[in-house]
């Protein structure tokens, strides 16, 4: 059962009306009677399916490729492989700098597979059945090549080399170091060090799988690509220059998208597949991808080892600074890398006040799944890895957990707080927050708790993970990574218009998954024009031609409240602006005589001189004689950009992403101490976003990232075997939590209002993962009394806590402590 | 008897009557999304885990991809678009008004399975629901709102 | 998702079907499906032809005759929860049928296929190699009679030849005295199994088998003849030591052959107390 | 998968020599076969149906002969393919011991790749050590047979 309460610190910066109430989804009437509309429910006359072949091998010279016997069997359409795909198309623009910006990626595999499940070849056959069949027809010739899968081997002068064109598995490395780490340890009184943390390898697993419907049009030569795509302004500048054409032949449409928490990103390849195919072929192509392969092929979460970490610490608790050289692993291609490699600086320090700070970034291929975009990306990773510091230090030096907290936090007296890096905290109040969470947990009474579960034989453990979600990114931080990309800020548009019956049309240039945007994009546009949210219609999904589009569009980074809502607030304040003048034109009377209010245009001190919506928006769609001037046409479009400048290149300085909201998590489990099977017996979760527009729909998004961190910390992981077979390609041994794996939830929010976005709201939803670095600490805390094992991964299934259990010193011996 | 490749299938879906020549290997997921059109039903496996295509073939719930449209003849199914007429049931505003869908494409196999429990037990308890939802995957919502949601539809209609 | 192409045929009765498994090379019997038609997704198995037995009402009778309990290898695992009988006579199997996967798995998944298919993470297997149960299995010769360490012969096979049929599945009706307990670890709630233990006893005389630790149920021998008179923590835990050291289980990502060793002896100690609490009564 | 072990035979060491070195008698030990063809005497094929009770694994298989030291050692790939599985198993046998005793050491390293190796990861190993189980009896009875008609 959940439970459920708000604090607000402060009261918005925007009047409450339809904004701050939990009002029900608009899309919600759809979904539950079976009427959304995915990808996969729209059909064409005529359309084939395409069903790609995949390879059996994590790494393989192609020696040939034969389609022929597919082409024989009846009802196929066609094909399509490497060879073609490199004669048709350039390879897709690296965001990598050199090494990693000589990769060559295609469509398909070209002359090399180097992960199990790369797609190598493509057919369109009649039937679902019919092209699968076909695919196994294919007859391709391999010979396999030795493999790298662990990123620590992946420089070694002997390992195999997936990409000659980069001489090597490198694809970034970088030094990151800000303040006078060097004079921070000398000044120390205790340096902890950490050899080895290892963050697995994971996804968000949406439950829908990614896809498309891609139609060609001869005559226009434009692909029409109905697709679950959640960031069509990335695709279209990764798709055209490859394919050779304009942006404007590819026009993108969404609508109802089953889950994607960053891991449809990145489906642009395929999505090539289909159009050539589509073009080849002369008929609309349908792809459905099923689980096997999007496990095996799609979007993995960056796996990250940290190495060598040395934390300064000084007498009184005080940690001063890091050093520490990350490993990130980025299976076999760079689809959406190495951002990873930047991403992780919006949270340098966590919630913590380090201005002294060394981080060696690397970054490496291996012969696994392309890692893209997962739920918390890359500053999850860099999250975990500060909660586990701050837990270690703790307890190798005999300090409280909590003590620890809230002395090395950021205080809420130094908000707006820059970074040593130049990220500017926006708001809140960290130590209040975890003071809040600790009162739902009942952190008072843990040790009671502790001892009762002794006397059932069990462990029990405690553990905080308090954690940021940094939303809205400047792009300009690519340019930390590669000084010649072209790409800075941030943007995202809205248009409005008031329609001749009086109905208010709302689109967005986003895709949400369930991120409710055409609800909360209703409220605000309400509370403005004062009408209820029922006459505001807000178009469901993307397409490319509603002109509500620009380059960075789409639902990623939690950034919708500033960016989606910003540019809504924007275009419906130009609206209401519109409205007002023609008023006035009408009653001959000053514009700010009008005021906007239960649906009429009226003048404030006069409700008889009243316009109806209706009266308003027909005049300019509709009886437009006689006017003076013209009449303002009833139609905003707004494009939103955040306050951003270009970070400085040299010191990798500047301010990153433009709002911080921030989550404490904090867990209660059990261990049996025999099997080392846990479970979570409580869990609390305290959440600030700033202004929540919705609350409820607030309270799902941090539910989510909840349960998405529980199943990441105790039953989800992308393992490989040391062949390069994936061991988890589906829900048969990658084990998602349902209904009887979840714990008691209670929730509670913080509202501290951003002072740098239009609404007071922050970006919020991906949560940062609080749930894993909980379950990390909290199980740290329940093996203190049995062998004292140092938790050093973020995956903890139980065979990996009966391995601390029965080997508690292997654990332990990566870290030691020196006191001055 | 001969066992053939292709055989006709007749069906009642949302009581309708259908007849379909159909392969033997068709599993009936395929066969009531693409050959009957009614899209609502979902699939988000390949292993019968996830729940997301469940429908009632004969009252009781199933996972539609773990059938043969063949194995289904002469059944009566439901499907997410059979459950609401002029009205949404209880179970379905209940959803709504408790946040108990995010993406919504989980959600119809839910409903299926949460409305076959409220068939056989009014009013179930929070761990009776849990069990009967277990075979449903949901990623967006940790299930909470979803349980909660289904216990107060319970509690409306006893 | 999207099978190989396979012919179909749907007899009406048993005869029917055991001609059809006979005649027709790389015939299967499709019981519930939910595990078949999931592997044939996968092409880890492709039968030529599937021969459904759902129309076999005859198969799907629960009846107690004498001091036994008989189970028609149809009966969904649904049945056996809600089945009077299976509470009165022989209960465990309708507590254990209750964990397997979930509602919609239980409500097609059978009983008959649960062991057909022999997957050795599956429940039954070793649950009735631990009640010594005995299964029917019809051909074209007549019928004969296995029990149940004889019916399991590997991963995914049985003792259940081309052309033959199981048909019932026979369990002795617990009496005063008898107990029966199973315990393991899955992954997550209710979830596949990464080890077990079933264990039962009648009259002081046990009967213990691990599940997950090998390609067939492996009877735990050794533990068995372990007790003499009273069954407390202590007894259990020296029954079960080293029977972990007497098994080769298998490495995969949710255990290494160690931890699985482990979790059986840990398994058999709390399948046979929970036994021999209920023998107790 | 790396498997080995040790299999004493009854025989001496001529005749199970003469069973190991004879693709025709070594196809009668392996599970499931169809057809077997001998390309020459270092190259043969196979066409197996490895007996899973769900239907059987269909496979064609292509052995090389990578070694061999008469009566003492002798070393094999075999390359299986099949829809959704693909095989790669190198194996040696090495023969000591007098008279009318041999013991053969073995060991076998092998990949399976393709949806099976992946799907029947928690299957896969015991199936593998059974059918290496079943192997080494049939090849046992072979021995048996040679040493009869041997004798006789």
């Amino acid at each position: 059962m959940t439970t459920t309460e708000t604090e607000t610190t402060t009261t918005p910066t925007i009047q409450k009306g339809f904004a701050g109430q939990s009002v029900p989804r608009k899309e919600d009437r759809r979904l539950v009677e079976g009427q959304g509309v995915f990808f996969d429910d729209v059909k064409r006359h005529g359309m084939g399916y395409l069903h790609f072949v995949r390879s059996p091998y994590p790494h393989a010279r192609i020696l040939s490729i034969d389609v022929a016997p597919a082409l024989e069997l009846p009802g196929v359409y066609g094909t399509l492989t490497g060879d073609e795909v490199a004669i048709l198309t350039d390879p897709f623009f690296q965001i990598a700098a050199e090494p990693g910006g000589s990769m060559k990626d295609y469509a398909l595999a070209v002359g090399k597979v180097r992960y199990v499940g790369e797609p190598v070849a493509a057919v369109v056959a009649e039937t679902r059945e019919l092209a699968r069949d076909a695919a196994e027809l294919v007859l391709v010739d391999y010979e396999p090549l030795d493999v790298v899968v662990d990123a620590r081997r992946a420089l070694d002068d002997d390992a195999p080399v997936l990409h000659e064109e980069c001489g090597g598995n490198l694809t970034y490395e970088g030094v990151w170091e800000w303040g006078d780490v060097d004079q921070a340890f000398a000044e120390a009184d205790h340096v902890v060090k950490i050899s080895e943390l290892h963050f697995d390898r994971f996804n968000s697993t949406p439950l829908e799988l990614d896809g498309a419907l891609a139609e060609y049009n001869r005559g226009t030569g434009q692909w029409t690509i109905t697709t679950n795509n959640q960031f069509p302004g990335f695709a279209v500048i990764m798709m055209a220059p490859a394919m050779r054409v304009g942006t404007d032949k590819l026009r993108f449409v969404t609508q109802d998208i089953g889950g994607g928490f960053g891991n449809k990103i990145t489906s642009h390849p395929q999505l090539v597949a289909c159009c050539l195919l589509a073009r080849k072929l002369n008929r609309p192509v349908q792809w459905t991808e099923w689980r096997t392969d999007f496990h095996q092929s799609m979007s993995h979460g960056n796996e990250r080892w940290f190495l060598d970490t040395e934390v300064a610490v000084k007498a009184d608790g005080t940690m001063t600074g890091f050093r520490t050289k990350a490993l990130d692993d980025a299976g076999a291609y760079l689809r959406y890398e190495p951002l990873g490699g930047v991403i992780w600086s919006q949270v340098a320090a966590g919630m913590y006040g380090w201005r002294n700070i060394r981080l060696e970034f690397t970054q490496v291929v291996t012969n696994k799944a392309p890692c893209s975009p997962n739920r918390g990306y890359s500053r999850m990773q860099h999250l975990w890895f500060t909660e586990r510091l701050a837990d270690i230090v703790a307890q190798e030096l005999g300090f409280d957990r909590v003590e620890v907290r809230k002395k090395n936090y950021v205080q809420p007296g130094q908000m707006p707080y820059e970074t040593p890096n130049g990220c500017v905290y926006d708001s809140g109040d960290y130590p209040a927050a975890l003071d809040l969470v600790l009162e739902l947990i009942g952190y008072d009474t843990v040790e009671e708790r502790r001892a009762e579960a002794a006397s059932r034989g069990k462990l029990l453990g405690f553990g905080i993970g308090s954690t940021l979600d940094s939303g809205t990114n400047n792009f300009g931080q690519s340019q930390l990574i590669n000084p010649d990309l072209q790409f800075s800020g941030n943007n995202e548009v809205a248009t409005v218009k008031l329609d001749i019956f009086g109905e208010i049309v709302v689109t967005l240039g986003t895709t949400p998954q369930g991120q409710s945007h055409e609800t909360t994009a209703a409220q605000v546009v309400a509370d403005i024009l004062g009408c209820d949210v029922d006459i505001v219609h807000v178009r469901a999904g993307h397409d490319s031609y509603w002109n509500s589009h620009a380059g960075f569009s789409g639902t990623y980074a939690s950034q919708f409240a500033v960016t989606g809502l910003g540019a809504v607030k924007g275009a419906t304040d130009m609206l209401a602006d519109q409205m007002k003048t023609l008023a006035s034109m009408v009653f001959q009377c000053p514009k700010e005589a009008i005021e906007l209010a239960d649906g009429f245009a009226r003048i404030a001190d006069n409700h008889e001189a009243a316009l109806p919506f209706m009266a308003l928006g027909a005049i300019p769609n509709a009886n437009n004689a006689g006017f003076p001037v013209d009449p303002p046409p009833m139609n905003a479009r707004f494009v939103y950009r955040p306050p951003f400048e270009v970070p400085d290149k040299e010191r990798k300085f500047g301010n990153l992403t433009l709002t911080y909201s921030m989550q404490i998590h904090a867990c209660v489990l059990e261990v049996d101490p025999e099997t080392g099977v846990y479970e979570l017996v409580d869990y609390a979760a305290v959440d600030d976003c700033g202004v929540r527009i919705n609350p409820k729909i607030v309270e799902g998004q941090v539910m989510g990232a909840t349960a998405h961190a529980i199943g990441a910390a105790m039953f989800e992981s992308f393992t490989y075997d040391d062949e390069g077979n994936l061991l988890t390609p589906n829900f048969y041994d990658y084990h998602v939590p349902h209904t009887l794996d979840m714990p008691p939830l209670r929730t509670s929010a913080v509202e501290s209002p951003s002072p740098f976005t239009p609404l007071g709201t922050k970006g919020m939803g991906e949560g940062g993962g609080g749930g894993i670095h909980a379950i990390s600490a909290a199980l740290q805390d329940a093996l203190r009394a049995a062998g004292g094992a140092i938790v050093t991964d973020s995956h903890n299934p139980y065979h990996r806590v009966f391995e601390m259990l029965t080997h508690p010193d292997e654990a332990r011996a990566k870290v030691e402590v020196s006191n001055r | 008897m001969t066992p053939t490749t292709s055989l006709f299938v007749k069906v009642s879906v949302n009581g309708e009557e259908y007849e379909r020549e159909v392969p033997a290997r068709r599993l009936l997921v395929h066969f009531i999304r693409d050959d009957l059109d009614l899209t609502g039903t979902h699939i988000g496996c390949d292993t019968g885990s996830c729940g997301a295509c469940t429908v009632h073939l004969d009252g009781v719930p199933v996972k539609s991809c773990s059938v043969l449209a063949a194995q289904a003849d002469g059944a009566e199914i439901t499907t997410i678009e059979g459950l609401a007429g002029e009205e949404q049931t209880p179970l379905q505003r209940s959803f709504s008004e408790h946040h108990a869908l995010q993406c919504g494409y989980c959600t119809p196999g839910m409903l299926m399975s949460a409305t076959a429990l409220l068939e056989q037990n009014p009013t179930p308890t929070e761990d009776e629901v849990k069990i009967a939802l277990q075979g449903n995957i949901c990623r967006c919502t940790g299930y909470w709102n979803i349980v909660e949601a289904v216990v107060a539809a319970g509690k409306g209609s006893a | 998702m999207l099978l190989r192409e396979v012919s179909y045929a749907r007899p009406g009765t048993v005869e029917e079907a055991i001609e059809l498994l006979a005649q027709n090379d790389g015939a299967r019997a499709l019981a519930g499906g939910q595990t078949l038609l999931n592997v044939m997704k996968q092409r880890a198995a492709s039968p030529d032809v599937l021969v459904d037995l759902g129309r076999l009402d005859e198969l799907r009778t629960i009846s107690v005759s004498g001091t036994s309990l008989e189970i028609g290898a149809m009966t969904t695992l649904t049945s056996l929860i809600r089945s009077s009988e299976v509470e009165v006579t022989r209960p465990i199997l309708a507590e254990v049928a209750a964990t397997v996967a979930d509602v919609q798995v239980r409500n097609r998944g059978t009983l008959g296929g649960n062991i057909c298919v022999n997957d050795p993470t599956n429940h039954f297997p070793p649950l009735l190699v631990a009640l010594d149960a005995s299964m029917t299995i019809a051909g074209v010769g007549g019928e004969r009679v296995v029990s149940a360490e004889e019916f399991f012969v590997g991963v995914f096979e049985t003792t259940v030849q081309e052309g033959e049929l199981l048909t019932k599945i026979t369990v002795p009706a617990a009496g005063k005295g008898t107990g029966d307990g199973m315990s393991g670890v899955t992954l997550g709630a209710h979830g596949t199994y990464i080890a077990n233990a079933a264990a039962s006893v009648v009259d002081g005389t046990w009967r213990i088998a691990l599940g997950c630790v090998g390609a067939v149920p492996v009877r735990a021998t050794s533990a068995e003849k372990a007790f003499s008179g009273d069954v407390d923590d202590a007894s259990a835990r020296a029954a079960a030591k080293g029977v972990g050291a007497t098994v080769d289980p298998p490495s995969d990502v949710h255990a290494s052959a160690e931890y699985r060793r482990s979790l059986a002896e840990t398994s058999i100690v709390r399948a046979v107390l929970q036994a021999n609490e209920r023998a107790r009564g | 998968m790396k498997l080995e072990g040790t299999k004493e035979f009854e025989a001496p060491r001529e005749v199970v020599w003469s069973v190991i070195n004879d693709p025709s008698k070594m196809a009668k030990t392996m599970p499931g076969v169809e057809s077997f063809e001998i390309a020459d005497d270092t190259h043969w094929s196979a066409k197996v149906k490895v007996p899973l009770g769900l239907g059987g694994l269909k496979m064609s298989i292509a052995f090389t002969k990578l070694e061999e030291r008469p009566l003492e050692f002798a070393s094999l790939n075999a390359k299986g393919q099949g829809v959704g599985a693909l095989m790669n198993m190198t194996t040696s046998f090495t023969l000591s011991g007098e008279g009318e005793k041999t013991s053969m050491a073995w060991e076998a390293d092998v990949k399976i790749a393709g949806p099976v190796g992946s799907m029947g990861q928690r299957v896969l190993q015991p199936i593998i050590n059974q059918q290496v189980g079943n192997v080494l009896a049939a090849l046992d009875t072979e021995v048996q047979a040679e040493k009869a008609d041997a004798g006789g």
